[in-house]
């Protein structure tokens, strides 16, 4: 894969205060963190993987960003962003 | 039929190719055919390309491999790349129409090349799950190397468990296996 | 700006998605690794040798100098080149089988005799990437392809109990602890504690991890965190077994 | 025993591991030792799977170097025991079968070849020709069977058994990683039912009575402490194994009569040298073939004849002169000359066998 | 009257004087492994093992059947044996380096898997058919042969605990018992036990015997005998490890 | 590091295993990993007396295994290092060494030959032959020094790290028994004081700079995982062992131009040959003798044309026809009649070897 | 060695009530039964052993018979008979 | 000296056969002599009986075995039968005159079979220690490969130390030496 262009697909959760990204390139559709999510948070997404399979989706509402799904995805194919926190480190 | 049949089948891991290949070549077992199924495998195969060789005739077959298919299935891009090389100035060479970006990697000497839209039936008409009965079928449509009937049988033999729960799961398969072969057939290649 | 995943610095992106199964464990452990890796900042002196099993997927996942070895013989190859240029910080890496079967000759004697190298060992309870055999691991009546009945333990042997085993033979400033990648943050703590034990000269450090292994185990997510969870950590309690200042656990 | 495994002659399609599962069974092999390596794996699945019916044992050992002394135990307790290997595998089994061909141990191991070197391809080769027939610190005083189907591989597992067991060297059934995952057709049978009779076993510890009173002690050895000691035994095995060659040595040859081109071939890549000699003899080209089934003993009188009236002799195989340089030193003295078409650790089809074969003979494709 | 010397009945008097070099411990446990024989009543269904190593010089020891096999792998071709023909007692005698360095893996793993075999390993402190190299229990600051100026433990490693490893790792029915030549009758009471725990079918079992070899320590009797009570029996304490009932010592 | 461990040429009356100790010090070897077998072990004992002296490393191993693999890691490290090993040593060596042999890691290992097979005799032999040549699953793309006195194994040994070390692939010093326990004299030398230049060592991995920022990280592997790849990389290292060929293959001949006999001989055997060899024409028979010094890759060339100018070849060795087949295998295509003189496990002596060449002559003694 | 005719020499000690005796084709003079002797009752022997070695003798005042030297030797090529047991099992 | 010497001396484990053969290659090396030496061994060496090779001579020395020494020397019964194969029709045969039950085994071939009281000597005269020095002494009388002061000088070497702090020892040696010497240099073989 290169390094440059890395598609991925973001969305606001946790009333806007972070950013929930996944990357298809990377998700392999395990579900890992699907069971993890305290908050039931994640659900199947119409995008697929790298496989050809599923990837997953945050629920806006329902979502924390308690980045456990982020820890315990084994391809790093989610990647959360707390964004108050990003605004003070601007 | 009195030539071997030569097929090469490829797909990504969870396509389902190795399934297919079992249950033709169980099928054309059931038909008293003389038969020689060797997959591909690698280290690397969870994440690779997989390849199933088939070779189905009347007389005990001679070589696991072969330089040139008869028919060549490829689908998925990576699949394409791989096999391209297994078409020689006789094969049909058949490729999922959904594939993109494989416009260059097509071969080039293959009697005929052609793109049918398996996945989108599967997905649209019938059920993901069933593509690779499908690609079955059209197989079958391309070379009829055993009847349609004997590949039910095969397919019963193999699933026949899960239809016991689930009846439509039957009709879903074979439905999709005749959809596959209709798909070729009407191409005339066959 | 230009989105990259959160990857460890320490990973090659170039080779990513990995090689490993969907829901597989070592992309966990080797994401633990790799920012421990990043938090000690030797990527320049890590060099990383992977053992023959699915670990050898991960020959080209680092941008860290790697080695792929033999079945079992990570370790004598990573004690060559540690005994070889000390400033280098090693990682054998490796599964069940390679550690605890083929390769155990390697690890009693290295631990014994204190090789100031990081042993990280993958649980999955299985033969993974020759498609499912007993290991070592194996639980009492679970089904392999060479256990096809369940492991009989009276004829195909009990479980291996490797960090305990280390524990028991290995010095004083050895660091042994058994992770899992359901509790990463332990894991990762684990680990570095076990290179910053190296890293110090102290003396061997060895980290098992439970391990998941969807495609042999034929589990789907939730089976899979299930028998993590609760079956294995029962065999297997983790924690750690051994800090270089005296026992825990 | 329990009940027979196979009654009559049965039909099946299946693997090559698994044909050797059956054999093992069909032969009354009583137990197997093995470590897991690809492409053998599915031997010891398909064993674990029947052994429990048929009153069979298993053991799953931690590394090959077990595998191969304990069958070694096994069979000095008097079983059929046997094992089964494949690349650095089969590289660690030469240490057992060193202690087997000195002590005359009749293991029986089957090699399922990958490639090399080192742990190379999971998938196939002809590259451990010389490690299966020569390897150790010995003479290679072994026999080795090169099979080149299921019905072979059935068929010379059940024999590699009797082998042994008569003549007491190690005996190996060299297949490879096509032959072992391929699927094709066999007939499954009895040997017994056949009129096969299977050379019965002997323990050589273990027997009745007490030692030093009913009978002497079974002190067995493998070291010796002066040279000319060890030199005296192995004159002796040596005689032996050469008085055994030619009841044993096996071959197959087509149209070696007078040939321009004789192919020889073993194992699997012997099939497409075999497809292409007949295309191109049915053209009436003078192409023939010899195919040594057992690599050792070589069957070396029968091929210096077939080889004294060819023009040339190409050798075939999926290694980088490994049979060449057997061929060549059977047949030192001949000068018909040799060329090798040698493509290690890949299949060869028969295309390009023939492809080559036209080459030696001039003619464009 | 035919005076006969008092060796055990299971002895091969034809065999005698044995090949090991005056003062050799090995005699004495093969003395007590000869008496336990005879108590036993099973030198009919013995079968002995002995290994590459002065081990090897046993070969033709004894009146039961017995076979050398290669250096470290006594303890598989033992287990071989007793997995095919369980009605036979299988005895694998062997060296420290034998044991616990070329072999480990199979006495780590037979030892897990609870193999219903026995196991004597003779702790001599070296290699000693070899000459006298450093061996996994050569003590630290010893001299040997390739530790010219003593054992330096932080390069050349720590002596190996045979016992207390497989005590560890061993299952609930194992026998692990560590005697000395110099205490015989426990030496053969232990032995006696062991056997006894094989034939059992109990589990696995294991004595390790500290041994005296004057040969290679150049010592005189006196100083023998003063190596092995005061300084070997310092570093390795005899006693029993793991008894089929608990754990005792 | 410390001081240089020989200053100016001296002559030494020592073993032949304090011989190689003393070489791989002049060589500037790094570190030796090393497991006791006889006869090697005095390599070990000298080297780690002499070792602390010079800045040295040791790392006595659990196996030989484990042995072949740390000297890999050495070498991987950058670092001149090396292993010595004999009979069932070096039948477990081959697994580390045909991971060598597939990554072109540039290990020594010195050999020195027992009886065999399995563990037979500790004393002598030249049985490890073909192990040494073509161990392992693979091809045999090693170099192979098969020396015949101390200076040879003090010369070879140093000569060994450099032909490692230039052209990457395992390079064996092979000896045996006698030559490792013997006492004779050579002269020691430092080869730098001499202008022989040091092949200089570079490592594999740890190099300076970060990896994926200042340059790429080493990615090493010996695992494909597909055929074709595993080929390609096979050719690469095929052809270039093949060119390295006439660079290093190395012969001695005597009196080749117009034989009757011509004695093939190699190693200590060698030396009985060229002393029956003299003392025949001496007394005016046509008496030759070759010796390949280089048994891998083999002086094929050079044999063939001193082979085709005899009327008779005879083959002499401590093994049942080990170099004999290797002979056999180059001279494909003469017919110049070979006989061997086979004495498994044992010393020849010239008084044999003059009493079989006047046997072949026709004379009587 | 012949199964039969085995030398030895012995000796009576412990007051007549027991006897010694020393096989020399076994003894190896190794001196191990020496050192361990509670009464330091053995010493050298004019004579020699299967190496050519002095073997031992038990000093017959000494001697309590209690078998140590027996037991410890690795060759047994001592022998201790105690006679008063000798007559009561007659 | 134009001929190269051929010696084996063969004895049981703690005879000093090897110390002898030290000592003598030694000395010969002292006198810028080319020297082969070779000991025999063996796994079972403990027990077994201890043979050394030696090749003296002014040029390289070829094969470290030879099949016909010039001097044989046993100084047991079973060494006798050991080494008895290496007598040739020039052989000297030199073995312990108090050895008994070997008259069958002496070489019957030898040029010499010579029996001298070594072992009487040394235990009588001088001490049994000392016994392979006057062996050695012997050896150079038979064959005078080197120098009886060589010979000193090579003792001195190697035992100086032990001189040191017993200067008698010295003396007890020197004079085996010779004890040795003049047994074989008065039979006249030499
Ligand atoms: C000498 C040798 N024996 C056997 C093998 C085959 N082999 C490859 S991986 C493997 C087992 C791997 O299991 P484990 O070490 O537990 O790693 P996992 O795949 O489970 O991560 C085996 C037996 C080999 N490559 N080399
Ligand atoms: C594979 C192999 N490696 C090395 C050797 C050489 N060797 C023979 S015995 C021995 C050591 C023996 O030591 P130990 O096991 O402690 O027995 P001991 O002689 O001390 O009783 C070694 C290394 C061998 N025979 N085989
Ligand atoms: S995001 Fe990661 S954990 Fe979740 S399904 Fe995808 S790969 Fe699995
Ligand atoms: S960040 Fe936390 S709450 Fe949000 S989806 Fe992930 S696991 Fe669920
Ligand atoms: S087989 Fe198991 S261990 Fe191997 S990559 Fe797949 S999930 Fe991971
Ligand atoms: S060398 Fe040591 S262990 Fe071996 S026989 Fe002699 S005293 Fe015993
Ligand atoms: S009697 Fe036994 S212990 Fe005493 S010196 Fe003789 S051999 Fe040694
Ligand atoms: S029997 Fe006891 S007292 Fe008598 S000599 Fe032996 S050890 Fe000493
Ligand atoms: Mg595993
Ligand atoms: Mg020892």
């Amino acid at each position: 894969m290169v390094k440059t262009d890395i598609k991925y697909v973001q969305k606001d959760v946790h009333k806007g205060k972070a950013m929930f990204r996944i990357f298809p390139g990377l998700c392999k559709g395990c579900g890992l963190c699907r069971e993890k999510c305290p908050e039931e948070a994640l659900s199947w997404s119409e995008e697929l993987g790298v496989y050809g399979t599923p990837t997953v989706v945050a629920d806006a509402e329902k979502c924390k960003a308690c980045r456990i799904c982020e820890r315990v995805c084994p391809d790093c194919a989610i990647a959360i962003e707390r964004k108050a926190k990003q605004k003070k480190e601007n | 039929m009195d030539k071997t049949v030569k097929i090469a089948l490829a797909g990504e891991g969870g396509q389902g190719v190795q399934s297919v290949a079992m249950i033709l070549t169980e099928a054309a077992a059931m038909e008293g055919k003389e038969i020689l199924y060797i997959p591909n495998f690698g280290v690397e195969q969870r994440g690779g390309v997989s390849i199933a060789f088939v070779q189905i005739g009347d007389k005990k077959i001679g070589a696991p491999k072969f330089k040139t298919g008869d028919i060549v299935i490829a689908l998925s891009d990576r699949a394409v790349r791989r096999v391209n090389m297994y078409a020689g100035h006789e094969t049909i060479f058949i490729y999922d129409a959904g594939i993109e970006g494989v416009e260059d990697d097509l071969p080039e000497v293959a009697q005929r090349v052609l793109a049918i839209p398996a996945l989108e039936t599967a997905n649209k008409e019938l059920h993901p799950r069933v593509f690779n009965v499908l690609i079955m079928g059209a197989l079958i449509g391309a070379t009829h190397v055993v009847t349609l009937e004997k590949a039910k049988e095969a397919i019963e033999k193999k699933l026949g468990y899960k239809f016991e729960q689930n009846p439509k799961l039957r009709e879903m398969n074979f439905k999709a296996l005749e959809r596959g072969y209709e798909m070729v057939a009407g191409t005339g290649v066959a | 700006m230009k989105v990259l995943p959160k990857i460890p610095k320490s990973w090659n992106l170039e080779t990513k998605p990995h090689k490993f199964c969907p829901g597989c464990g070592h992309g966990l452990i080797l994401k633990a690794l790799g920012q421990v890796i990043d938090e000690l900042g030797i990527q320049d002196r890590v060099v990383f040798g992977c053992d023959i099993g699915c670990s050898l997927l991960s020959w080209d996942f680092f941008n860290v100098d790697s080695v792929q070895t033999h079945h079992g013989r990570t370790t004598p190859v990573m004690v060559g080149i540690k005994r070889a240029n000390p400033e280098l910080v090693v990682v054998a890496y490796m599964g069940d089988g390679g550690g605890y079967a083929i390769g155990s000759q390697h690890l009693v004697n290295a631990a014994t005799r204190d090789d100031k190298i990081t042993v990280l060992l993958v649980n999955n309870t299985n033969y993974a990437m020759t498609g499912g055999q007993m290991a070592p691991t194996t639980m009492p009546g679970q089904k392999t392809e060479t256990t096809p009945y369940g492991r009989d333990v009276s004829e195909a042997g009990y479980p291996m109990m490797g960090p305990e085993m280390v524990a028991a033979i290995s010095q004083d400033g050895a660091y042994v602890a058994r992770g899992s990648v359901a509790r990463f943050r332990k894991l990762k703590e684990y680990i570095k504690k076990a290179l910053e034990n190296q890293m110090a000269m102290r003396g061997f450090s060895f980290v098992e991890t439970l391990s998941t292994c969807p495609t042999n185990w034929r589990t789907n997510a939730e089976q899979t965190w299930a028998f993590l969870e609760d079956e294995m950590t029962k065999q297997y309690p983790p924690g750690e077994l051994k800090t270089p200042t005296g026992k825990e656990g | 025993m329990g009940e027979k495994p196979i009654k009559g002659e049965q039909k099946a399609f299946m693997t090559g591991n698994e044909a050797v599962a059956w054999a093992a069974l069909a032969a009354g092999a009583d137990i197997m030792y093995g470590y897991p390596i690809t492409p053998q794996n599915e031997i010891m699945q398909y064993w674990t799977r029947l052994a429990p019916k048929y009153e069979k044992k298993f053991l799953q050992t931690e590394d090959e170097l077990s595998a191969g002394f304990t069958t070694v135990g096994g069979v000095l307790a008097g079983r059929r025991a046997f094992t089964a290997t494949a690349g650095p595998g089969n590289v660690l089994m030469q240490e057992p079968m060193s202690m087997a061909e000195a002590m005359r141990i009749p293991t029986v191991v089957v090699v399922q070849q990958r490639g090399g070197p080192s742990t190379a391809t999971v998938i196939y080769s002809q590259q451990e020709v010389t490690l299966t027939c020569f390897g150790g610190n010995g003479e290679g005083l072994r026999v080795v069977y090169s099979t080149s189907s299921h019905q072979e591989l059935f068929d010379y597992t059940i024999k590699a058994f009797n082998t042994a067991w008569k003549y007491r060297f190690p005996t190996f059934v060299l297949a490879d990683g096509y032959q072992a995952k391929m699927r094709e057709s066999l007939v499954l049978y009895d040997p017994q039912e056949k009129g096969q009779k299977m050379v019965p076993t002997e323990a050589f510890v273990g027997k009745p009575g007490t030692p030093g009173e009913d009978r002497a002690p079974a002190h067995l050895r493998n070291t010796y402490n002066i040279e000319e000691e060890l030199m005296d035994e192995l004159a002796k095995d040596i005689k032996e194994y050469e008085e055994m060659t030619p009841e044993i040595t096996e071959y197959e040859e087509f149209n070696t009569q007078d040939t321009d081109v004789l192919i020889v071939a073993h194992g699997i890549v012997f099939r497409s040298v075999a497809m292409a000699a007949r295309e191109l003899a049915e053209e009436g080209l003078k192409v023939g073939y010899f195919r040594p089934i057992t690599l050792r003993p070589f069957p070396r009188q029968e091929l210096q004849k077939a080889a004294a009236k060819a023009k040339q002799i190409l050798v075939v195989e999926s290694a980088y002169g490994q049979l060449l340089k057997m061929v060549k030193d059977n047949l030192y003295g001949l000068d018909v000359p040799i060329k090798g078409y040698l493509r290690p650790g890949v299949g060869i089809t028969p295309e390009e066998v023939v492809a080559d074969v036209r080459t030696i003979l001039g003619e464009e494709e």
